[in-house]
This record gives structure tokens, C-alpha cells and sequence, in this order.
């Protein structure tokens, strides 16, 4: 079984709607522990990326997510734009040329977006960031993706949540929310809750396939 | 929200039209919404830029000009900008010997600016990137992302930018920055919190008789809340972990910065520098130097920071230099 | 209240001693609360003093200095000084050929500059007053109290403080004075309240969705209360009535002063700012010299005013001539 | 029948303990039509005013005045200090040397203050100031003065009020109320609501006698 490109976009669509449903709730959460734009910037990149999808959803999956990676990267600033715009960039270079990859090429991927991650903003498990919430769903699918996909995409999903709400007691290493210190426990990374919308969408459009 | 803006996601785009209408003589906006100073590049100059996320006026594109910056890239409010602003500045005001970025300790701008810097040195321009992290409200750790840059970062820009403007070369310029923030600290204190335009509400609440103490510059809340005190006791608590940094000394002379964060008046300021001053002294701290006034800010935020550098002659003589800017104007 | 203050019946002299503390190269305080240039008086010069309540800083004590003026006398928040003080800063700054009193046209202003007038003169000092009344948002009548003294006080402290440092008479600075509330129009607005320190609240109650057109700089009400309304929307109704005046047109050069209340962060002043251009460019007015920030104030009041001065040779060379003040600094 | 200079003194000391119990009220009416200060102000130069009246009790009638003429003048500030300034520096002027005056000498003295009011302030009736209330109590003092003086204080403290009531409905043409225009209409005038008090204190304190 493998996946066409555009079930890929369509991800990436999915990924971009929820966002921009989330838009209150993600800013809202960076009001507690950063400077409440977490939604705002991530909002303004995939609205920019909606406007680059078209003529990219036959083509090859690396062109798709390098030019997602490009456009974040040049129109999100703060924190999320480098650390996404890097993510969906070694998506890119992980996919290459092919116009279709299978379930197993795209979990290697997803590992490949997780590792700039952590190479660019340095975050170890723990840090409660959005690693924590990225880490164990890539995990899972490396786990799963032997079997059922739909089945590896769901745990995917659900360990995202996990990881997510694992490090809402904890206080903060990295980003802003560093700044609080102890102040910052007891609420949820902003960062940790929009990768999980991304592992979310992720399920919900490859489901279908 | 109450302001004086049209559309919260043109904001900025329109400071920057009345920044240009304004001192079209010292600066100009260049894409992607970069102020470039109105006769860069000057060749055999070295470059300095800085750049942030916008609401901290009149940093940093009010510093552009004649002995102080020669480029600034303006993020969205609060949103450290993106690395193709620091691309675009780099080569505008490359005058082959080099550019500075100046860049405040965020993990945002730290991260834009550092791939900046990468696609520019691509290009075979000489980069160095110096990293200001002067907020004492912060403890610092290899295993955090330390502290903030606040204060300093305006000193710094002042400093640097005479130093470039004298002809120095890029490692004496980034030498000088290093300088600056070794021996520069500050720390603020908001009394109100500020409303992110695209946010439409205050970022945090806050009872009329509480008090935020060891605050940003985004309208973030600070290391603790407190409840109200008078401008003296306010002082002290800001002045206190500064001096406790053990950096300056008795028979020290410093420049003292009192800033405001944007809703503070210049009455209130200036009790505040009463108290500054009273307090140094009572250290045998000399303040040589001073500067008072909302000069990095959060929007309205009602509030003050306070930040200390200690000088010796060369930075006395770099902080006296002549500037010719928007916000910060002497010796010419 | 929320206020970085100590006492609101020391706030004014605490300010004063945090002023003296950072700008004594500048300016001194004499009793009873007189801000005087730091070398008055000067023989031969025509010395200038203005003065009013405290709240609307940095006028008018951080305004004086070499090239604007010689004293200045601030009295209680939003309260005109007493006639002893103008007394004494009519004799510290009297260089033996006069001084000129500004005087911003409230009643209590100017009842108490004529006490001390009358007093000066009885001492052997020449004395002359110029009352200044630039706002169009009060509609001038003999019956009436007439028109309040905003925004072109600043301009005229400025040119005339040139012209009386170029060595000019006292009847040709008068003059000077004269021609610039002839030839300036402001109007101001306010987004919010501001909260008198001795009254401890807000001055007026307003809703989230309500502004104050045609407002002071006493945190008074405006002439009317309106639904909020845009940056450009308000800007418009802030220059019409300026133009109205009739006093401005085609092919004029003006001199353009966009004034933050002192709660109005600089981002928003800048796109008020770029409207007000817009608007003259659209009635062939050009914009030859400009000041944008906040230096005549009400308190933390968020909001903002519009001041147009025409411009003609005389005034732009003596707007452009050196000044060094505490707030207001070029050429030097 | 005549009023010693210790009378006079009581007058003042209690016109300054009402002023300073209507502080609130009067800064609450300067907030709604004015700057907010009026009760402040009134309050700070009548305090400096307790402080100088000892030695001037059983002095000359006019050295009482004048002191307290001074005072306001060079503690006040604002309009009303020139105002109630020249107010009682008349009243001094008019009363001279002697320690102890009689009912037509005062109300003679009153009127010459009223007079420096208006020379003063140019204020005239109807305008919305502390004239209107000034006015009619001096009026009804003259009208009185010549039967029973308890019963002309009273009348006059009424009339104050009086004038006080009829110009809240109008709009100011005076001082910082006249740049309401309209809004004026309908507020109570701070001015006129001080001078109120100051024949209310009149009364009371002469009543005594
Ligand atoms: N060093 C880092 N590594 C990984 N993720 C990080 C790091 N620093 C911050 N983040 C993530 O970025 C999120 C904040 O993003 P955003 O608000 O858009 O940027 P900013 O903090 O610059 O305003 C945080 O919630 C956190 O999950
Ligand atoms: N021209 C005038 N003549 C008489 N009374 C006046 C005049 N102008 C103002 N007043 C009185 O002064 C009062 C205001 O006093 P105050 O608030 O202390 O001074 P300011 O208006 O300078 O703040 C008004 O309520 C009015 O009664
Ligand atoms: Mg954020
Ligand atoms: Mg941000
Ligand atoms: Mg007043
Ligand atoms: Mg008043």
C-alpha cells in the first residue's frame, strides 16, 4: 500500500484547518507561559502554505513538504517557524523525487523532521516542548507501522496527546515559558498541543486512504 | 482592545509607512519589511543589524541611523522575525568588511537569526552574531534557554553602532557587544499587562492591587506576582538583584537606564531614577552616565525596568559619540 | 490606582529631584519647585519661562536648556503653578532685558502668571505675556474662557527659545510667540482616562467601545463621546477641523506634531502619523518638519493630538537651530 | 453689636474643616465639568492657612485676612486660588486695623471681595462659577444686614446655595467647564459649591456671637 502525493497535501490541509480552528485556544495557552502568538504565527504559515499548495499536490512528495518547510520558515518567525519550517524541510529531503512513498518511507521522514527538530532548538524529553509530544508519536509509528497504518497512525495520535499532557505538570527548560519557572507548571505547552493537532491530522487524512 | 491602529494584521506595515514619512532622511523600508539606514551600504563599514518582534518601539527600527544601527528587521508584534528580513538587511548594509547581528536571547530570534546567518554566509558574507542576555530576573542555566536580552540591548546598539561608525572592524565591533553585555544587567517590573493587537485581549489579568516583578519585553508575566509597593520599594526590589550579580562595585561609575515599558509616564520615570541614584550612591556606585525614558518597551504596558552598565573610558567615549536617529539624537 | 509613586503629594518634588539627579549639566531647582537652566541667568539674553500643573511631562521642565527655555514652573498635578514661582523664575532667568511668560490659556494659567507678572514688573523687570490657545475643539468666544493652550506650546517654547538664544529682543520674541499661536491648530482625543494621583481614580468613567473627541490635556472629558473608530477614521477627525481653520493651504509647508497622551505607544503615534500625511498630501499640504512621541501629556492617558504649525523661512530655521534639553535634543 | 477678630478667625477655621470634609465631593463635581483637583486644591491652601492663623487671632481683623489672602495665593494655584485669593486679600484691605468690626463693615468688606472676584475672573452671572453663588449672598447680606444679623447670615447661606442650584442646569462660560460646551449642562459647579460653604461657615460661626 502506498501514499500519493496528494493524500500528503491533503494532510497538510487538514493540518493547516485545524490550526486555524485552534487559533484561540493555542494562543490562549501561550498567554499563560509565552507572549500569546503561538496561534497567531502558526495561523499566518499555513494560511501562506494553503496559498502555495496548488500544482504541488501531483508532484513529488519531497517538493511538497520542502516548499510547506520554505514557506514557514519565511513567514512564521518566533520559536514554531525555524523549528516546523525544519521539520517538514528533512520531510522533504527524506521523500525526494517519489510521487507516491510508502507507510514505512514516511515514518523514517517523520523520524528525519523530528531530529532537525531537536538539532535546531536543542530540547531534550522533558523540556515541555513540542519534542515531548513529537518524540513518542513518531515512536509509535516506528512501533506500528509494521501493521494496520490506521491502527499506527491512531497510537501515533494518542501517544502525541500523552506526551502533550505528560509535561504539563513539569516546569519548562526551553522556550519562553523557561522564563516562569516554577510558575509555569500546571499548564499546557502550546508548542506540545499543536503537534499533536499535526499527528491528528495526520490520522484523519491518511484514514481515508 | 483600544488603540489607534486600523487592522491588527497591517500594524506594523503601517508603522513602518509613517516611520518612512517621518525620517525618510535617516532611513528607508526596503522588502521584506526591513528599515535600512538611508545611506547604507557604506563600504568599508562594518555592518551592525538588529531586529525582534515589533511592540518594543522604538527599538529597534528607531535606532537606525548615523552611529547606531544600520539595519532593523521588525517581526510581528512580539514575533522575532524571519530569516529572509535578516538576509535582506545583511546584504544591504554589507560593506565588505562584515556584518553584526545583534540579537536578543530568545529562542525565536536566536533560531531566525542563526539561519540568517547561515544563507548569508552562503553568500560570502562575513557574519558574526553576538547574543545579549542581560535579565537578571532569569537564572541562568547551560540546560535552559538563559537568560533574557532586555536593556543592555540598547546600550549595546548605541556602543556598537560609534564603534562601527569610527571605522573599527567587525572583531573589535563584536568584541565591544561582547563587552557590553558582559557588564550590563537589568531587570523590569509591570504594573499592567499590554494586548497583542492579533490577540485582541490582555495577554494576562491582574488585580489593581498586584504587581508583576521580573517581567519581559512581551508582555509575558514575570518570575512572581506581588502585591503593590510604593516606586521606592519597587526600586529596590529591580536595583537589588542587579547589584547582587556582584559585578559592580564601590567607586564604579555606570550608566543608569531607566526605561519605561510603554504606558508609564516620564513623572513616574523619573521617582524612580530618584531612587536609583539614592541607592548607588548609598553603594559608592558613581552614575557617570544616564538615560531615561521608554526606549524598549511592550506596547502599553504600565511599568519600568532598570539597567546598569558598567563604563570605563572607552565605552564612555563610544556612548558619547554622536547619534543620528529616530529615537536616540546627540552630538549632531 | 496603579501608579510608580510614593506619596501623591511628594510625586511632583520627588520628579524634580529625579530631573536634577540625571540632568544637572542641564537644569537646577531653586525654591519654591522652579526647574532653571543650569547657567541662568545670562546677561544680555532674553530669558523665557513657562510653566503650568505637573502631569503633562516632558513638558514643560524638560524643555528647558540651551535653545528653548530658560525656567520653567510646574505646579500640583493638573494645578497651575503659584505666582511665586513664576516670580522666582522670572528673577533667576532676568538677564537684564526682559522675560517672556508662555502661557497656556487656562484660566488658572493665567491668572496666576498675571499675579507674577505684576509683582516682576513692580520689581523693575520687563515682563511680557503671550497667551497661547491653539486648540480647535473649543469654539472661541469674548464670553468665554476661550481656546486651551495644547500642542503648540511645545513648538513655541522651542522657536522662541532659538530666537531668544540668538540674541533677539524681548519685543521681537514676543513676536515670534505670537506668530506661532497665529499660525498653529491642534486637536486631541483620548482612548482612556488618566487617574489624578491625589484623586486616586480615574478622572472619567468610558466604555470599552467609546473614545472622547476634541479632549485636553487634563484628562477633562472631550467635546463629545463616540463609538471607537479606526486609526485613519480618527485621524480624520482630528485634521479636518485643523483644516477647517482655514488657515493651512495648497502649497503649504507645515510642520506636522502627532503627540502621544503619554499611554499611546510610538507604533501607533507612527500610523497616525502616515494618515496625517496622507491627508495633507491629498490638499496639496507638504510636511517640511515633524515631531512624533509623546511630549505634551495627561498623565498615562492613552490617546493622542495633532498639532499643524505653517511653516515660513523665519520659523523653519529657528525651529532647526540647536537644542539641548532634557527631552528635546539636535544640533548639539 | 460687634464681631472680634477671634470670631473672624473662627470663621475661616471652620470654613477650612468643611472644605477639607467636602474634599471628595468637591473633586468628584471638578472631575465630572473640570481637572479634578478643585477639593485638593481648596484643601491644600486651607490647611497651609491653619497653620498661620496662631498670633493672628486677637490682631487686626485685616491682618487675618490678608494672611489668608496670601496663603491661598502662593498655595493653590489653579483658578481658584487667585480667586479666593484676592477674595479675602479684599476682604483685609476693606477691614484695616481694627480688632474688631461691625456687622456693616463685614458685609461692606464682602462685597469689596466679590468685587475682586469679578475684577479678577471677569466672571459674569450666569456664566456657572463661584460668582453666581457669591453674588446673591452678598446681595442678601446688604438686604439684612440691617435687622438680624443670625437671620441675614442665614439668608445669605441659603441664597448661595440658590445661585449654586440655579446655574447647574446651564452652560459654562467660564473656567475649564466652558470647554464642555453642552456637557457642562447639568453638573453642579465646584467653585459655587465651595463658596456655598464658605457662607454656610459665615453662619455657623457667627451665630454664636
Ligand atoms: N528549543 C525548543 N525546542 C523545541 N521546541 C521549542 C523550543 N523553544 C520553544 N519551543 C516550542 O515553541 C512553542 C512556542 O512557539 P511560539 O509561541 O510560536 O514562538 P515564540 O515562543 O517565539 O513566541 C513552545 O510552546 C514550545 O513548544
Ligand atoms: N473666570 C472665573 N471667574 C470666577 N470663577 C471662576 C472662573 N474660572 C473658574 N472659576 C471657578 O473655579 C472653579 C474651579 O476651580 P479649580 O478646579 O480649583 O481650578 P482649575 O479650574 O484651575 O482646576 C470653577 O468651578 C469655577 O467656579
Ligand atoms: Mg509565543
Ligand atoms: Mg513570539
Ligand atoms: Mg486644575
Ligand atoms: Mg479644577
Amino acid at each position: 500500500m502506498v501514499i500519493p502525493t496528494d493524500r500528503l497535501a491533503a494532510f497538510v490541509e487538514l493540518f493547516a484547518q485545524r490550526l486555524h480552528e485552534a487559533r484561540e485556544e493555542l494562543t490562549q495557552l501561550d498567554s499563560a507561559i509565552g507572549d500569546a502568538d503561538h496561534g497567531i504565527n502558526m495561523d499566518r504559515g499555513f494560511s501562506a502554505v494553503n496559498g502555495e499548495l496548488a500544482g504541488l499536490r501531483d508532484g513529488a512528495a519531497g517538493a511538497l513538504f520542502k516548499k510547506v518547510g520554505m514557506t514557514l520558515i519565511s513567514t512564521v518567525g518566533g520559536a514554531s517557524g525555524p523549528l516546523y519550517g525544519t521539520f517538514f524541510l528533512r520531510l522533504g529531503t527524506a521523500l525526494g523525487d517519489s510521487t507516491e512513498v510508502t507507510p514505512e518511507q514516511l515514518v523514517a521522514a517523520l523520524r528525519a523532521g523530528l531530529d532537525g527538530v531537536v538539532a535546531r532548538g536543542k530540547a531534550e524529553l522533558g523540556d515541555k516542548t513540542m519534542v515531548d509530544a513529537m518524540t513518542p508519536a513518531v515512536v509509535a509509528l516506528e512501533e506500528g507501522v509494521g501493521g494496520d497504518l490506521a491502527a499506527a497512525l491512531d497510537a501515533a495520535a494518542v501517544a502525541a496527546a500523552e506526551g502533550r499532557d505528560r509535561v504539563t505538570p513539569l516546569v519548562a527548560r526551553k522556550g519562553r515559558a523557561s522564563y516562569l519557572g516554577e510558575r509555569a507548571a500546571g499548564h499546557q505547552d502550546p508548542g506540545a498541543t499543536s503537534t499533536t493537532l499535526l499527528f491528528e491530522a495526520l490520522r484523519d487524512a491518511l484514514r481515508a486512504s | 482592545m483600544k488603540k489607534l491602529i486600523n487592522d491588527p494584521a497591517r500594524a506594523v506595515d503601517e508603522e513602518l509607512a509613517g516611520m518612512v514619512a517621518a525620517h525618510g532622511d535617516l532611513i528607508r523600508v526596503i522588502e521584506p519589511n526591513v528599515v535600512v539606514r538611508a545611506d547604507a551600504p557604506r563600504p568599508g563599514k562594518v555592518g551592525v543589524i538588529s531586529g525582534g518582534g515589533s511592540g518594543h518601539e522604538p527599538m529597534h527600527g528607531g535606532f537606525v541611523g548615523m552611529g547606531m544601527l544600520d539595519a532593523a528587521c521588525p517581526g510581528a508584534v512580539f514575533t522575532s522575525p524571519v530569516p529572509e528580513q535578516m538576509l535582506a538587511a545583511t546584504r544591504a548594509v554589507d560593506g565588505g568588511v562584515g556584518v553584526l547581528h545583534i540579537v536578543k536571547n530568545y529562542t525565536g530570534d536566536v533560531m531566525n537569526f542563526d539561519l540568517a546567518a547561515e544563507l548569508a554566509q552562503a553568500e560570502g558574507i562575513e557574519v558574526t552574531s553576538v547574543v545579549i542576555a542581560d535579565d537578571v530576573a532569569v537564572q541562568d542555566s547551560l540546560y535552559t534557554a538563559g537568560r533574557r536580552g532586555v536593556g543592555a540591548t540598547v546600550l549595546a546598539e548605541k556602543i556598537v553602532g560609534a564603534a562601527a561608525e569610527s571605522g573599527a572592524d567587525l572583531e573589535t565591533v563584536a568584541g565591544l557587544c561582547r563587552k557590553v553585555q558582559d557588564n550590563a544587567r537589568s531587570m523590569g517590573m509591570a504594573l499592567t499587562s499590554c494586548t497583542v493587537p492579533a490577540a485582541g485581549k490582555p495577554t494576562f489579568e491582574i488585580g489593581d492591587d498586584e504587581m508583576e516583578i521580573g517581567i519581559g519585553i512581551h508582555g509575558e508575566p514575570g518570575r512572581r506576582r506581588v502585591k503593590l509597593a510604593s516606586a521606592d520599594e519597587i526600586t529596590e526590589m529591580l536595583v537589588t538583584p542587579i547589584l547582587d550579580e556582584g559585578i559592580f562595585g564601590r567607586g564604579d561609575q555606570v550608566l543608569a537606564f531607566v526605561n519605561g515599558m510603554g504606558g508609564t509616564p516620564l513623572l513616574e520615570l523619573y521617582i524612580v531614577y530618584r531612587k536609583v541614584d539614592e541607592i548607588l550612591r548609598g553603594r559608592g556606585i558613581s552614575i557617570s552616565r544616564n538615560l531615561v525614558g521608554s526606549y524598549i518597551t511592550s506596547l502599553e504596558m504600565a511599568g519600568c525596568s532598570v539597567t546598569l552598565l558598567k563604563l570605563d573610558d572607552e565605552l564612555t567615549r563610544l556612548w558619547d559619540a554622536p547619534v543620528h536617529t529616530p529615537a536616540l539624537r546627540w552630538g549632531v
